[in-house]
């Protein structure tokens, strides 16, 4: 019974002798990978034409772990080198999974231009309020009063809204889960690769090593226990109603509408200057 | 309000012009009172400008002197000295008003079934009497004021509360005749207990086949809103303005779901199905019963894994291709508008359980006569095959006890449940049908088949060769072994015990009132009998009206009742409510109270006290403002009032006062000063003048709409002023015409009666009397007692009495 | 082929930075992701028409650290990708420039020289950016780096640029200078089948036996694109021949870096372009690059009218700095001459090929380059 | 309707309401041990071992595989590939 007579369901998805990854106990970045696998799974995507670009931090090294191509940029570069991935080869799905420090603080105005051109990339954000890798220090979604090693006497700046961001950016599908909710987290991501244009999901994440024992949360559990307490589903009431505070994580799917991706406009343009170029040539 | 405010202030300049008319009704009255003797004695008392005798006063001549009179003498107020109010004040008010005379500007003085018809024999003590219910009425007259009646705007929309049978026809019937009608059902669907029934009697067609045909109607009407998995959470406003707050649970699918059933087949959770009565098992995402309406799955969230949207177990939602998943559904409340509401709550099973005699729930084999209907149902859970549980076998050897829960007030309730005989007499036909050679017992009480074509059907279950046997068994013993039972008990024809051996017992059980009944009482201001169903307004005339203005039973609710019962009171509640609606207006009686805003201390005892919440306090505004729409104009708030800030009009304090001074003007200590209510006690004291039963002539009745009208200082006015006996009658408890108002009566003739004996006077000297409009004889019963005690009464007491409530004396 | 879908071939008079655009759309260039900067804009503002008519892409991206990030995606999807900037935007581009060297992604970038530092001075030429361009990016690396000294030059060079780019997996920089980019010349551009183009190695191996950055003898591995069913990984973090993560292994590091410095050390004879000028008698000679060179070349002849024996090496290629060149000059002359629109960059490199021969520095900032009559003054004073 | 507590008789169908049986796996030196499939089993199937792993933590172990209703959460919820659910195949012939 116990013992393991087959193979995990989505070991086919993770590159050989990669798993176990590197994550600590209860950290929530492995469940997010599990919610990424489980959807590519269930949409049966053609890995050979899925690419997974991640940035700095924990949580970039999800790009080594999944068996697609990948690509481990420079930190808060995920965004600004998908471009160029995704525009050079439009048919490639691209897939950026990265942290909050590195999308919203050093890659922050790369993340508000993409989703601005709404390009075709899908964008996963492990936000666990802190910079894990670097041994927790403050960074732009730390709650206000949180300690960290670098706001040891409690966080004073205003945290990002990150759904309200990146709906005010332009995104076409914004959703925020927390790791508890993987289910819906696994449901919104199967939804964003299924969309065209730029889209965001905010997978809320434990960080129980380094932010939990900071805040008094000392395991996964006590966070999943928070996220549990804390979270209310409002599926798309106003994104700017959802900052994220002890008492209420506001969860769901907050923007799904249709808009034409950069990469469609620019494509078709071009077409259409070459009808015009081959007509000046014959 | 305002308006009547007005009219106040126009007739206070003018002085009283009283006209008195004294009618001879034939012989009726002049048999045995001098009616000219009267009307001379009126034409000495203030403010009256005309008096005189006429035979029939109620006749053309008689009103149109009336008319001619108000014209020509100028009479702005009319006094007629005939029969009982109860029957001609509505001519002589619609005489006055001909003559441009405000209706209320007339008034009556009972000489009729209160003098003459009672004192056939004493001439002399009639006349007195006669003249001494003129000069009260008279005295009344002179402080009548005019009022308006108001209208009340009628919402054109239905609140039907319940989705049995019953509310769907009310509701179909309602929306047929044009109305927007919401019908709020709690379960996930409508149908109630009619669709889980097999068979109807006595036409033994199929329950569902023509239920679901009307179910499906509701859910296509375009006139009605169906609010299933819904509760009415609160009533505000009355007649023809309700609001209504209805809070709708979430089903968490929505009306996307095409109940194609792909989710029930992957949901992993398993659980009993309410709808069969736990005999068969449903998901816990789930449809009640196929035909159920609306069609829309529901999903059960105690048994559901995904609580507060942490979704565990998505299969449900993965399975549904019209992605109507939403575990995270949150309630919302729901406000609605309506003119009228329709209570069809329905009724409950009688829980056998608590009879450990029959030991159901012990003994497999025995099931109640619901759980049977699921049985023999084809849809069933046994596919329409009789299987006694225990061994799945089809039995050989059925009995059915009747009366389980009904006709015993202690092994249940009191009243007979009305469908049990005829619902057993068919289920035992069912089963003779498929198994012919199965031997049936009915245990019975009285087989009551008592409708149309039920006899003929208890004959052919006779014929069929099912056994009757008069006598409930005593109790039920198993056989561990063979699961069988044994049935103990006496056949009281035979006079002989008997001891039957059955393969499965059937506990014909018996209805009774909705656990929650007390829910809708409280949230409609309703009262229920003492078997815990609805009260109708009048058991004869009004059978499907509430007391409460606007609202109406339909069905169970009202009392046990066969489907062709419920359908039909449904059919008439709809009519009734149909009625109001189409005038789109309703009028109500100027008798609401007055309220005097600089006595009021905002202190609310009169809303404590108000049975139709018609009265709201304005602790800022330090005063109260009366609904008068939603008032039934009972006027115990008056009653209630300690600082005179409110009264009733048409029934001030003034006027009642001015009637008590009137009897107690001469002879006082002779007297008896009478309240009685216009709708029992007046009605029965109308009703021993009609029999013509004969009593003491010394009772001086002065009315009012109800007893809790009667406020204490009227009594210890009358006290003061050395009146002998007082007596204050009124409804029965319980059947008071306004909810529960003469519950404050008692309250307070108790208060009057410590009082007495703590001033050392005799309480019997107060005599509060429970009589209905039927009681006339027990009316002159306590007349004939208070004889005795009014002779008992020396002068002395009479004295005393006068001290201890000389305050009364002042006009406040 | 004629219109505007083709080439132009044929003989056009253009300014320096269109010269380039032109060379890059003949290189096979079909990325350009650049942000505006003078004065390289015209670069940007002339692919934005050509681009699409070669059904390439030229986007503007948010600042130069996201260009420089979108043309190594670009290029690991498969495509020649460019950036063009100057001083300011250089600065920028170095931390990606980094990652283009880690992740050996072949890719150009036009670093059109300005007066530095900082913003300095946007429309005057320098050349302060040379050391930079070597040493910009932290860590050891190899890289390439050439010096156009003409509009011609301009078009050549980037097409060399790529060719180089695509052979040797890496960014190759093209130092021009803000004269070059806004001169107007002749320039001369062939009939395609004349233009010599390179294309990346492509991996022979099946997917199993790929290792991403297993290098051939060539010290350059092939290179697989995204898409192509490789499913490879890449990383800026120090890697083994996976291409996965390796950051605890000091043998991992030594043999990837040594590596990235050899691969272009090791093919310096085959990558290094020079042109010499009168060498062989030559007694003072002129070592210069870029714009500078023309002024030299000048000053050379103008001696040689003098009766001095001048001769110029003209650094086509900065990096690898062509070493062996200036030591074989450095040991047949008496004097050598290095004139730069800076205070002394690559004539440090200069003065380490030539040993104990005496190298002269002319410095020169701002407003105009050298004049001849500049340069040949220190000419006449050292012969 | 009747409410359940009201409900006196096992349902006559409950035997052929069966639900598919589960086949618990687990790879147990995958586990770091956070305990989220203990804890978040809506059915508790998993308590913590006794026993340690590679990574020197407590494995879960399974207590009662029957209990399992197949909701896989487990499966999703791990955060290191360490648990997954296959339905046992006796019980598909018995269905079919």
């Amino acid at each position: 019974m116990t013992q393991q007579t087959l193979e995990h369901p989505y070991s086919k998805y993770l590159r050989q002798g990669m798993i176990p990854h590197i994550w600590c106990p209860g950290c929530g970045n492995g469940v997010v990978l599990n919610a990424f696998v489980h959807a590519v799974d269930e949409l049966q995507l053609d890995l050979d034409k899925l690419v997974v670009v991640s940035g700095i931090g924990c949580i970039g090294r999800i790009a080594g772990y999944t068996n697609t191509d990948s690509f481990h940029t420079t930190h808060g570069r995920a965004l600004a080198f998908a471009s160029g991935v995704k525009l050079a080869n439009p048919e490639l799905e691209v897939v950026v999974v990265s942290g909050d420090g590195d999308l919203f603080a050093i890659g922050g105005n790369h993340f508000i231009h993409a989703a601005r051109r709404n390009m075709g990339i899908k964008v996963i954000c492990a936000n666990n309020f802190n910079y894990g890798m670097t041994g927790g220090q403050q960074g732009p979604t730390t709650p206000l009063d949180s300690v960290t090693t670098t706001s040891p006497y409690g966080n004073i700046e205003h945290p990002f809204n990150l759904v309200h961001l990146a709906a005010a950016s332009g995104a076409v599908y914004v959703a925020r889960w927390t790791t508890l909710h993987v289910r819906r987290l696994t449901q919104s991501i199967k939804k964003a690769l299924q969309k065209k244009g730029f889209c965001f999901i905010e997978a809320i994440s434990a960080c129980p090593e380094i932010y939990g024992r900071y805040n008094n949360m000392r395991s996964g559990l006590e966070i999943m226990e928070w996220f549990k307490r804390a979270s209310v589903v409002e599926s798309f009431s106003d994104p700017a109603k959802a900052e994220i505070t002890p008492d209420r994580i506001a969860v769901g799917e907050f923007v799904d509408v249709e808009k034409l991706s950069y990469e469609k406009l620019l494509h078709e343009k071009i077409s259409k200057i070459n009808e015009k170029a081959m007509e000046q040539v014959g | 309000m305002t308006e009547k405010k007005e009219l106040e202030a126009s007739s206070v300049e003018e002085e009283p012009r009283i006209g008195v008319y004294v009618c001879h009704c034939g012989l009726n009255i002049a048999g045995s009172v001098d009616c000219e003797a009267v009307a001379k004695f009126a034409a000495t008392l203030p403010h009256v400008v005309l008096a005189q005798d006429n035979r029939y006063t109620c006749s053309d001549q008689g009103q149109e002197g009336i008319k001619k009179d108000i014209k020509e003498r100028k009479l702005n107020r009319v006094v007629v000295a005939s029969c009982s109010p109860r029957l001609h004040e509505p001519t002589f008010r619609k005489a006055c008003e001909d003559a441009g005379l405000n209706k209320y500007l007339f008034e009556m003085a009972n000489i009729r079934e209160h003098c003459s018809w009672v004192h056939l024999y004493d001439r002399a003590s009639g006349t007195e009497k006669a003249k001494d219910l003129v000069k009260m009425a008279v005295a009344k007259a002179a402080l009548l004021e005019p009022a308006e009646e108001i209208e009340v705007p009628i919402n054109r929309k239905a609140l039907v509360i319940g989705g049995g049978v019953a509310g769907i026809q009310a509701a179909l019937d309602l929306a047929d005749t044009g109305y927007k009608v919401y019908l709020v059902e709690k379960e996930p669907s409508i149908g109630g207990m009619m669709a889980r029934i097999d068979k109807t009697f006595p036409t033994m067609d199929c329950s569902i086949c023509i239920l679901a045909p009307k179910m499906s109607d509701v859910g296509h009407h375009p006139n009605i809103e169906l609010l299933a998995n819904s509760e009415v959470a609160e009533v505000k406003g009355h007649i023809g303005n309700f609001t209504a707050k209805v809070l709708r649970k979430p089903r968490y699918v929505t009306k996307d779901c095409s109940a194609c059933g792909e989710c029930i087949k992957v949901c992993p959770i398993v659980a009993p199905n309410e709808f069969d009565v736990g005999l068969a098992t449903r998901h816990a995402i789930y449809t009640p019963f196929a035909q159920a309406v609306p069609a829309t799955y529901i999903i059960d969230m105690n048994l559901c894994l995904n609580k507060e949207g942490v979704v565990v177990c998505d299969k449900c939602m993965k399975a549904c291709e019209r992605n109507a998943i939403k575990y995270e559904a949150k309630p919302e409340t729901v406000e609605l508008e309506v003119g009228t509401i329709v209570v069809a709550t329905g009724a409950d099973v009688f829980d056998p359980s608590v009879l450990p005699n029959y030991g159901y729930g012990k003994f497999m084999n025995v099931i109640t006569s619901l759980e049977f209907e699921r049985l023999i149902n084809a849809g069933g859970p046994s596919h329409g095959h009789l299987l006694r549980p225990s061994d799945m076998q089809i039995p050989k050897r059925v009995t059915f006890i009747q009366c389980v829960g009904s006709r015993s007030d202690k092994n249940g309730k009191l009243y007979c449940s009305n469908v049990c005989c005829m619902n057993t007499i068919k289920d035992s036909l069912l089963i003779k049908e498929h198994w012919p050679d199965t031997e049936i017992y009915v245990f019975y009480v009285d087989i009551r088949a008592y409708g149309k074509g039920f006899e003929d059907l208890y004959q052919r279950a006779r014929k069929a060769g099912v056994k009757f046997i008069r006598g409930l068994p005593a109790e039920i013993k198993e056989d561990k072994r063979t699961r069988n039972l044994w049935l103990f008990g006496e056949n009281t024809l035979q006079n002989e015990l008997y001891k039957v051996n059955v393969d499965m017992a059937i506990l014909s059980v018996g209805l009774e009132a909705r656990k929650d009944s007390e829910v809708i009482q409280r949230l409609l201001t309703l009262s229920r009998n003492q078997d815990g169903f609805f009260l109708e307004a009048h058991p004869k005339l009004r059978p499907v009206d509430a007391a409460t203005g606007g609202i109406f039973f339909a069905g169970c609710a009202e009392g046990p009742k066969d489907i062709k019962d419920s359908v039909t009171q449904a059919s008439a509640a709809a009519a009734r409510a149909g009625i109001l609606m189409a005038k789109g207006k309703v009028t109500v009686e100027a008798i609401t109270p007055i309220t005097f805003s600089d006595k009021c201390t905002a202190c609310g005892l009169c809303t404590k006290v108000c049975p139709y919440n018609a009265i709201t306090l304005n602790k800022d505004l330090k005063r109260v403002s009366i609904i008068e729409a939603a008032c039934g104009g009972c006027g115990t708030c008056a009653a209630e009032c300690p600082f005179g800030a409110l009264t009733q009009s048409h029934f001030t304090d003034k006027q009642i006062l001015a009637q008590v001074d009137a009897v107690t003007e001469c002879d006082a200590d002779k007297k008896v000063v009478a309240f009685c209510c216009n709708w029992c006690s007046y009605a029965g004291a109308d009703f021993a003048g009609v029999s013509r039963m004969q009593y003491p002539p010394n009772v001086r009745i002065i009315r009012t709409m109800c007893s809790g009208r009667v406020s204490p200082k009227f009594v210890e006015r009358a006290f003061a002023r050395g009146a002998a006996a007082v007596m204050v009658t009124g409804c029965h408890l319980g059947d008071c015409h306004y909810i529960n108002a003469n519950y404050q009566t008692q309250k307070r003739v108790e208060k009057l009666w410590k009082k007495m004996e703590q001033n050392g006077l005799r309480k019997d000297r107060l005599q509060l009397l429970w009589a209905s409009a039927a009681e006339g004889e027990k009316f002159a019963n306590k007349a004939r007692e208070m004889k005795g005690i009014v002779e008992s009464v020396t002068s002395e007491e009479i004295e005393k009495a006068r001290k201890v409530f000389e305050k009364a004396l002042k006009n406040d | 082929m004629t219109g505007k879908r083709a080439l132009l071939s044929g003989v056009h008079f253009l300014n320096g930075d269109v010269a380039c655009a032109e060379g890059a759309i003949a290189a096979g260039c079909r990325f350009f992701g650049g942000y505006p900067i003078t004065p390289a804009t015209e670069i940007a503002e002339h692919l934005s028409q050509r681009m699409p008519e070669f059904g390439g892409i030229y986007i503007q991206m948010e600042d130069e650290i996201a260009s420089m990030a979108a043309v190594i995606g670009a290029s690991y999807s498969g495509l020649k990708a460019m950036t063009a900037t100057s001083g300011p935007g250089f600065s920028l581009m170095q931390e990606n420039i980094g990652l283009a060297v880690m992740t050996e992604t072949p890719c150009v970038v036009v670093d059109i020289m300005r007066g530095g530092p900082s913003t300095g001075q946007p429309t005057l030429p320098g050349q302060q950016d040379v050391m930079q361009a070597k040493w910009g990016s932290h860590g050891d690396y190899g890289i390439v780096a050439l010096s156009p000294s003409s509009v011609q030059e301009m078009f050549d060079l980037t097409i060399e640029a790529f060719n180089l780019a695509e052979t040797y997996r890496l960014p190759v920089l093209l130092m021009g200078d803000e004269i070059v980019a806004h001169m107007w010349e002749k320039v001369v551009i062939p009939a395609p089948d004349k233009i010599k183009t390179v294309n990346r190695k492509k991996p022979t191996v099946s997917r199993d036996e790929y290792l991403p950055f297993k290098p051939d003898e060539d010290l350059v591995p092939p290179m697989a694109c995204f898409g192509e069913g490789y499913r490879f990984h890449a990383t800026g973090l120090t890697h083994d021949e996976h291409g996965f993560p390796k950051t605890s292994s000091s043998e991992v590091q030594a043999k990837l870096v040594r590596r990235l410095c050899e691969k272009i050390g090791g093919n310096a004879d085959k990558i290094i372009r020079v042109e010499e000028v009168m060498l062989d008698d030559a007694e003072v000679v002129v070592v210069a690059y870029g714009i500078v060179a023309r002024a030299a070349l000048s000053a050379v002849r103008k001696a040689r009218a003098a009766g001095i024996n001048a001769g110029l090496l003209r650094l086509v290629t900065l990096w690898p700095f062509p070493e062996k060149h200036v030591a074989k000059v450095a040991r047949k002359v008496k004097a050598i001459v290095v004139p730069e629109m800076n205070c002394g960059q690559l004539v440090r490199e200069v003065e380490r090929a030539a040993k104990e021969t005496p190298v002269y520095f002319i410095s020169k900032l701002g407003e105009d380059p050298h004049t001849p009559m500049e340069i040949l003054e220190v000419i006449r004073r050292n012969c | 309707m009747i409410m359940p507590e009201r409900i006196k008789h096992e349902p006559l169908d409950s035997k052929d309401a069966k639900r598919p049986k589960a086949e618990i796996h687990l790879i147990k030196d995958q586990c770091k041990g956070c305990g989220y499939c203990i804890e978040f089993c809506p059915k508790k199937v998993f308590e913590e071992s006794t026993e340690i792993n590679a990574r020197g933590v407590h494995p879960p172990k399974v207590v009662d595989e029957d209990k399992c209703i197949l909701c896989d959460f487990c499966t999703t919820v791990c955060p290191d590939f360490a648990v997954f659910v296959v339905e046992r195949k006796d019980s598909e012939d018995k269905k079919t």
